[in-house]
């Protein structure tokens, strides 16, 4: 065991992935001789070689189309796209082609790309640096959508991810690639106060390990009420509850799709109240999806209505990221509004 | 259109709106057209590189002259029997384009697209290269499935969703996949396969593999963003591939003036470094040298080959539209450069390698070959009355493992 | 008043817009001297010539780009993409450029671009031409998503959406382009058995006449339930209706964003059921905001959970379409689910 | 990298991965590049054609020799006053850069970006260029600015997200917008302004005006798909618009032979048939000319005209990078077109026209009116401590008028 940030739990899941199989490869704007702007594919340029650790021209539509031509062709391309704002001039070809090349050739093609891309806010990056776009792909059929929260869970799903055979897309938020993130409400949104040596998740095995996709984690468990969430916003969540007082049942969703709605659905028919929480504009968000999901399974068993705090309907505001930003003191409010709720 | 608005707006356009070969009314008028003579383009070293070449993405590659007699440097000097199979295959393909227009007419179909006029350019180019090369095609190229010798009945139950299409009823016609044949899967959306194509031919250079692959787009596709990112990845990474634009000179309604910026299009790939070639697409020889020498580069290791294949779209771009409502009804008939059907057997009879009797006969033999194989074909099921697929099969291939929420929402289906 | 079809009335509002206002154009791949697939453009290059029904490459993206530089430069650009299927190339410049502008700004550069587009199913056009991807344009804050229903609608709403200094994304459900489609669940669902002339919203005014936005209309008032969609559903909903012989209230929403949230709680508050229909897949889709929402607002009211009934969560297949599509009996048996479930 | 792989692959790779200029440990080396001398360019008329130009999209546009003469066809004879007010701008530029960028260092902005090196593009380009002309910049041409004498303290303002911030806290630092100016919203997605700008000069046409627009991006961003269409679209409707490509020879760490396909960036206009000119971008002389030549173009009604300025990135990519640790630490000083200051400078004080002392003098007089105008900028307010625009306000501008869902969430901020 080793102690490992997100950045090198990442790091260490290409390394094994490049060696375990040779026709993984790992590709992206500044990916290779530089290690990624965010340094999680440092080393791998030097250990496996200009070919496996591939810098691109910046066209991230051509990088995902190269990419799904590679998976047809036997190799399985781990993609990195700079930020997840950037995944736009992409998304024809992972929406078009790479979600449904199978179903459409009849099961003759597929393409096992993994796209690894960096989202949510965290460095004072503006609109153009900070967005979490997940509830786009989650209504892409063919997409597996996967966010972990901690570097245990990042290695594992990571490695699912690459081994996978349809394709995932797989954000990582930066926020937390250094330091759990408690969302302080008095503190910089922008620094990371928590360390990853001392957590347990920053607990990490240097081999080869796998966390299946499409399977929630109960963090904590609690009889009052359920907390869904995922990302970054898991840790806030934590220590919201933490604040509170409050003996909430903290869910880690992990895999956004295929979604583990049997263990959603166990809690919330235990507990009859739940919030949802992501830093994700609200509209339209997995978090609608969720309530939706949740209200068809557990409707009889729900004592209140269930809430969601979530980034606001605006762009991420550059001088505003902490307002933005679903805070410890939204959740709790949202929490003990949940709690009290009653006929 | 003068610059002058029709109805009035109160300032006088300036914009620069390109114009149409011709539109209905108009007599269609090609003399404009230069084209070079046949035999005069040179044909460079293998390791030629672009610069050394750009004369050939201004000209045209022609070995066909007007008598049908094959010269110059790039006569591919093909055996008589060699080209007498490009013939059939080109026939065939006519023919069974007949036969499913026919039957879209009918209702049997629910869309149908024709290769006429261009049959030459799959065909020929499919021969030039070996079978282990992977095919990126558009629409428009079912004559590379004939060449490789795809069973005509799987494809007409692949054109009507049947028990049999191996599509499983998912695909509109002729958005044919064949994995068997190093044939990739059609999409709807245009363009998106050419840059997936360089990605393939990136991995088997990855791999240290000989196999290339080959990737078309119409003229009015290359548009595309897709097409900008093949060139310059192909490029950037030596990538062991043929890119081709069949310019064919419409898009739908849309004359390639609106994509051609007023240039050829094997231009394009001058400033993507890329040697390039435009081609007469309706010269089975010269397309087949052409694409012979560009195959032999890619397996060589020197790279991507942009070839403009300049041919002629001689009917309506789908059973959807009537060509007639946007260009003169004469233009088809004007295309200078003929019919690659009538230029190869001219070619062969002028050989004495053919003759009228043989040509009518095989067009006779692959017209009632058709007609058996559609009535095989429909045995297996018909569009309307099947049998298809079982409905639940739509839930499968959506991913490799069914996830919970199909497996319930494949539980709903027909309830 | 005319007897118009929705592809009249569509064409009307582009004639109207054309004529009131020079700085309006209508542009896209063979709107021109072709009038467009559909026919919406029919007789603009005529009579406004080339410059205001201007051909363009097929370049969707490039398209959607030359529309916010002309919006910026004073005009109001009405953009034809051929078919939702087909707007994904467009989606960068839509999400990170025409929708952010006038934030991002600070207010001082927008683009007043109008997005028309024909979605659904209804062609046998399989995966590639029969997409509903509204869903998906709800999720990004500064558009505002519209879907009518009717030649009537069609026309008032896309008068206001190209007078609107927002940008607004305009699905036109091909389906009922030329009559109004119940849903048979024996015929064809590729034949359109109505006929706008006998339909009541097939009366259109010749002149320049708006719709607001924003604002959902009940075609049907009703006790025990309501019924909440748009475009091409609510025809079949409506038939579905009347077939089952229950008192649903139906909602015909028109405007997915901003939502007519007052509409929509007045009538569950009353019904305190609810069923929601969409053509596109149900994952993320539109109906899981419109859930949220509810049970947000109107907990307390709910007898039953709202159901969904949607495409599935697979490509349109070509020869299923049928199967794909929500029938109405799929939505009788929701209805009728929707009224049993009690306590 | 060779061919062979590091760790151990079943087999070799072909593939071909571009290289770099010069990688850390490497003694930077640019003795290959062919530099013709200046005034050796040939000066075509406004009308010519994209074909018969084309040497001067492969060669390099100069007009200051090495001796700081000017020479050529090129020399635009600029008074005196006219290059002193040129180097005072990028004397600015240069000035405000070092304080924007120290400040960052101490915590003061969040980011910056300076455009050490390539001063004279920005400044030279919008001298060129009338005030009512239309700016679609990357975000380093912030030269533009000082041109079009937005104040200082405005866009010092705006990096520190204060109540004075004209984009109200909303952008990171130096992604400015100024519409008085005419300088465009710069965004955070790369080259997407680059085809907007085709279709605001599409407008202008359109409306018979003879305001141009010009576009920035660099060279990495070359790759990216608007700027495909944006040359397809200003070829294709002759749109009155400059389409600049600064290649200034890194893209972040990742070299230009990534982008380039081995070529130069003006070749890639030769197939959209665009009149392409390689240009000295660290020669003002140069820099001035050629667009001066292209907007005469462009309002002329000839079209668009397609500029690579070749230059070097002295600098860091922004305050987040450290070049030395993806290029020799040499380089920049290895560059062999000098600093576009210096050139500027020498070619003054060759005319007589300027001295040290002068420069010396308005160097610091520069310095410390940025120094000044940083005083004044934080007066109304800092990132960290305020005052900002009211929280509030980021509910306002997502639509033109607020919609209720967005009243509804700004009630609940700060709640
Ligand atoms: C991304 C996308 N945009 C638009 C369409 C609609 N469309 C189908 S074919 C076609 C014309 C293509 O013309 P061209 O590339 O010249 O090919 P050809 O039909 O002449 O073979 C268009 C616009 C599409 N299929 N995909
Ligand atoms: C669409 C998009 N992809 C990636 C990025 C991240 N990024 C920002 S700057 C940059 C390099 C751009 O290099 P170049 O175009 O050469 O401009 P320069 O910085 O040299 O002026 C990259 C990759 C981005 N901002 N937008
Ligand atoms: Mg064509
Ligand atoms: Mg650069």
């Amino acid at each position: 065991m080793a102690q490992m940030s997100m950045v090198q739990a990442i790091r260490s899941a290409l390394d094994c992935s490049l060696n375990k199989d040779p026709n993984v490869l790992v590709m992206g704007e500044d990916v290779g001789f530089f290690g990624g702007v965010f340094r999680c594919t440092e080393g791998l340029y030097e250990k496996y070689g200009a070919h496996r650790a591939l810098d691109t021209p910046i066209a991230e539509g051509g990088i995902v189309a190269a990419a799904i031509g590679m998976g047809v062709n036997g190799l399985r391309p781990v993609v990195e796209m700079q930020f997840a704002d950037y995944i736009y001039p992409a998304i024809d070809q992972i929406i078009s082609e790479l979600a449904r090349l199978r179903h459409r050739s009849g099961g003759e093609f597929w393409a096992p790309v993994t796209i690894r891309t960096p989202c949510g806010g965290g460095i004072r990056g503006g609109q153009t640096h900070s967005q979490s776009p997940e509830g786009i792909f989650t209504h892409v059929c063919g997409l597996k959508t996967v966010m972990p929260s901690n570097p245990f869970d990042a290695k594992g799903l990571l490695i699912s991810a690459i081994e996978d055979d349809d394709p995932v897309i797989f954000f990582e938020p930066k926020r937390i690639y250094n330091g759990p993130f408690y969302g302080h409400h008095n503190g910089d949104p922008n620094t990371v106060p928590g360390n990853w040596s001392t957590h347990p998740a920053g607990e990490v095995p240097e081999e080869h390990y796998k966390i299946a996709l499409g399977v929630a984690t109960t963090l904590r468990s609690g009889e009052a009420i359920t907390v869904l969430t995922y990302g970054t916003m898991v840790h806030v969540a934590e220590a919201a509850i933490a604040a509170s007082g409050i003996d909430a049942e903290l869910i880690d969703l992990r895999t956004l799709l295929p979604l583990d709605l049997d263990t959603i659905a166990a809690s919330v028919q235990k507990t009859g109240r739940c919030v949802v929480i992501h830093e994700a504009t609200r509209t339209s968000g997995f978090g609608a999806e969720l309530i939706a999901d949740i209200q068809e399974e557990c409707f009889w068993h729900l004592k209140a209505p269930i809430e969601r705090v979530t980034g606001w309907d605006t762009p991420y505001p550059h001088a505003f990221e902490w307002e933005y930003f679903p805070s410890q003191q939204r959740i709790i409010d949202a929490l003990n509004r949940t709690l009290k709720a009653n006929l | 259109m003068t610059q002058r608005q029709r109805a009035a707006i109160p300032y006088i356009s300036q914009l620069h709106v390109p114009r149409a070969s011709s539109r209905p009314g108009e007599t269609a008028d090609f003399s404009q057209l230069e084209i070079p003579p046949a035999g005069a383009a040179k044909k460079p070293e293998l390791s030629a590189c672009c610069q050394e070449m750009t004369e050939l993405a201004y000209g045209l590659v022609r070995v066909l002259d007007d008598d049908g007699q094959a010269c110059g440097p790039w006569n591919p000097a093909l055996s008589a029997q060699h080209l007498r199979d490009g013939l059939q295959y080109m026939l065939h393909v006519r023919a069974y384009d007949e036969r499913m227009f026919k039957m879209q007419r009918q209702g049997k179909l629910s869309f149908y697209m024709k290769s006429s006029g261009e049959e030459a350019i799959a065909v020929a180019q499919a021969m030039a290269l070996k079978p282990s090369d992977m095919l990126f095609p558009s629409y428009r190229q079912q004559g590379l499935l004939f060449v490789r010798q795809r069973p005509v009945v799987e494809m007409m139950c692949h054109c009507i969703s049947n028990a049999k299409d191996n599509l499983k009823g998912r695909q509109m016609p002729v958005f044919y996949s064949w994995k068997e044949g190093n044939f990739f899967s059609i999409s709807g959306n245009l363009a998106t396969q050419y840059s997936q194509a360089v990605g393939w031919a990136m991995a088997s250079a990855y791999k240290g593999e000989e196999h290339i692959a080959s990737a078309w787009v119409g003229d009015g596709s290359t548009a595309e963003a897709d097409v900008h990112h093949a060139m310059l990845f192909a490029s950037t990474y030596k990538a062991p591939i043929i890119l081709n634009v069949v310019n064919n000179q419409w898009a739908i309604s849309t004359p390639q003036s609106f994509a051609s910026a007023g240039t050829t299009f094997a231009a394009r790939g001058i400033g993507f470094n890329i040697p390039s070639i435009r081609v007469d697409g309706n010269d089975f020889l010269a397309v087949y040298a052409v694409t012979e020498w560009a195959a032999a580069r890619a397996r060589k290791g020197y790279g991507p080959t942009f070839i403009e294949l300049f041919t002629y779209r001689a009917e309506g771009h789908s059973s959807s539209d009537n060509p007639d409502s946007y260009r003169a009804s004469g233009e088809a008939q004007a295309w200078p450069l003929g019919d690659p059907l009538e230029r190869l057997k001219q070619h062969l009879i002028n050989r004495g390698e053919w003759s009228e009797i043989r040509h009518q006969d095989l067009e006779a033999s692959l017209k009632s070959a058709v007609a058996k194989d559609w009535k095989e074909a429909i045995a297996h099921g018909t569009l309307d009355d099947g049998p298809h697929w079982p409905v639940e099969s739509m839930f499968e291939d959506v991913f490799k493992d069914m996830p919970p929420h199909l497996r319930r929402q494949q539980q709903q289906v027909g309830k």
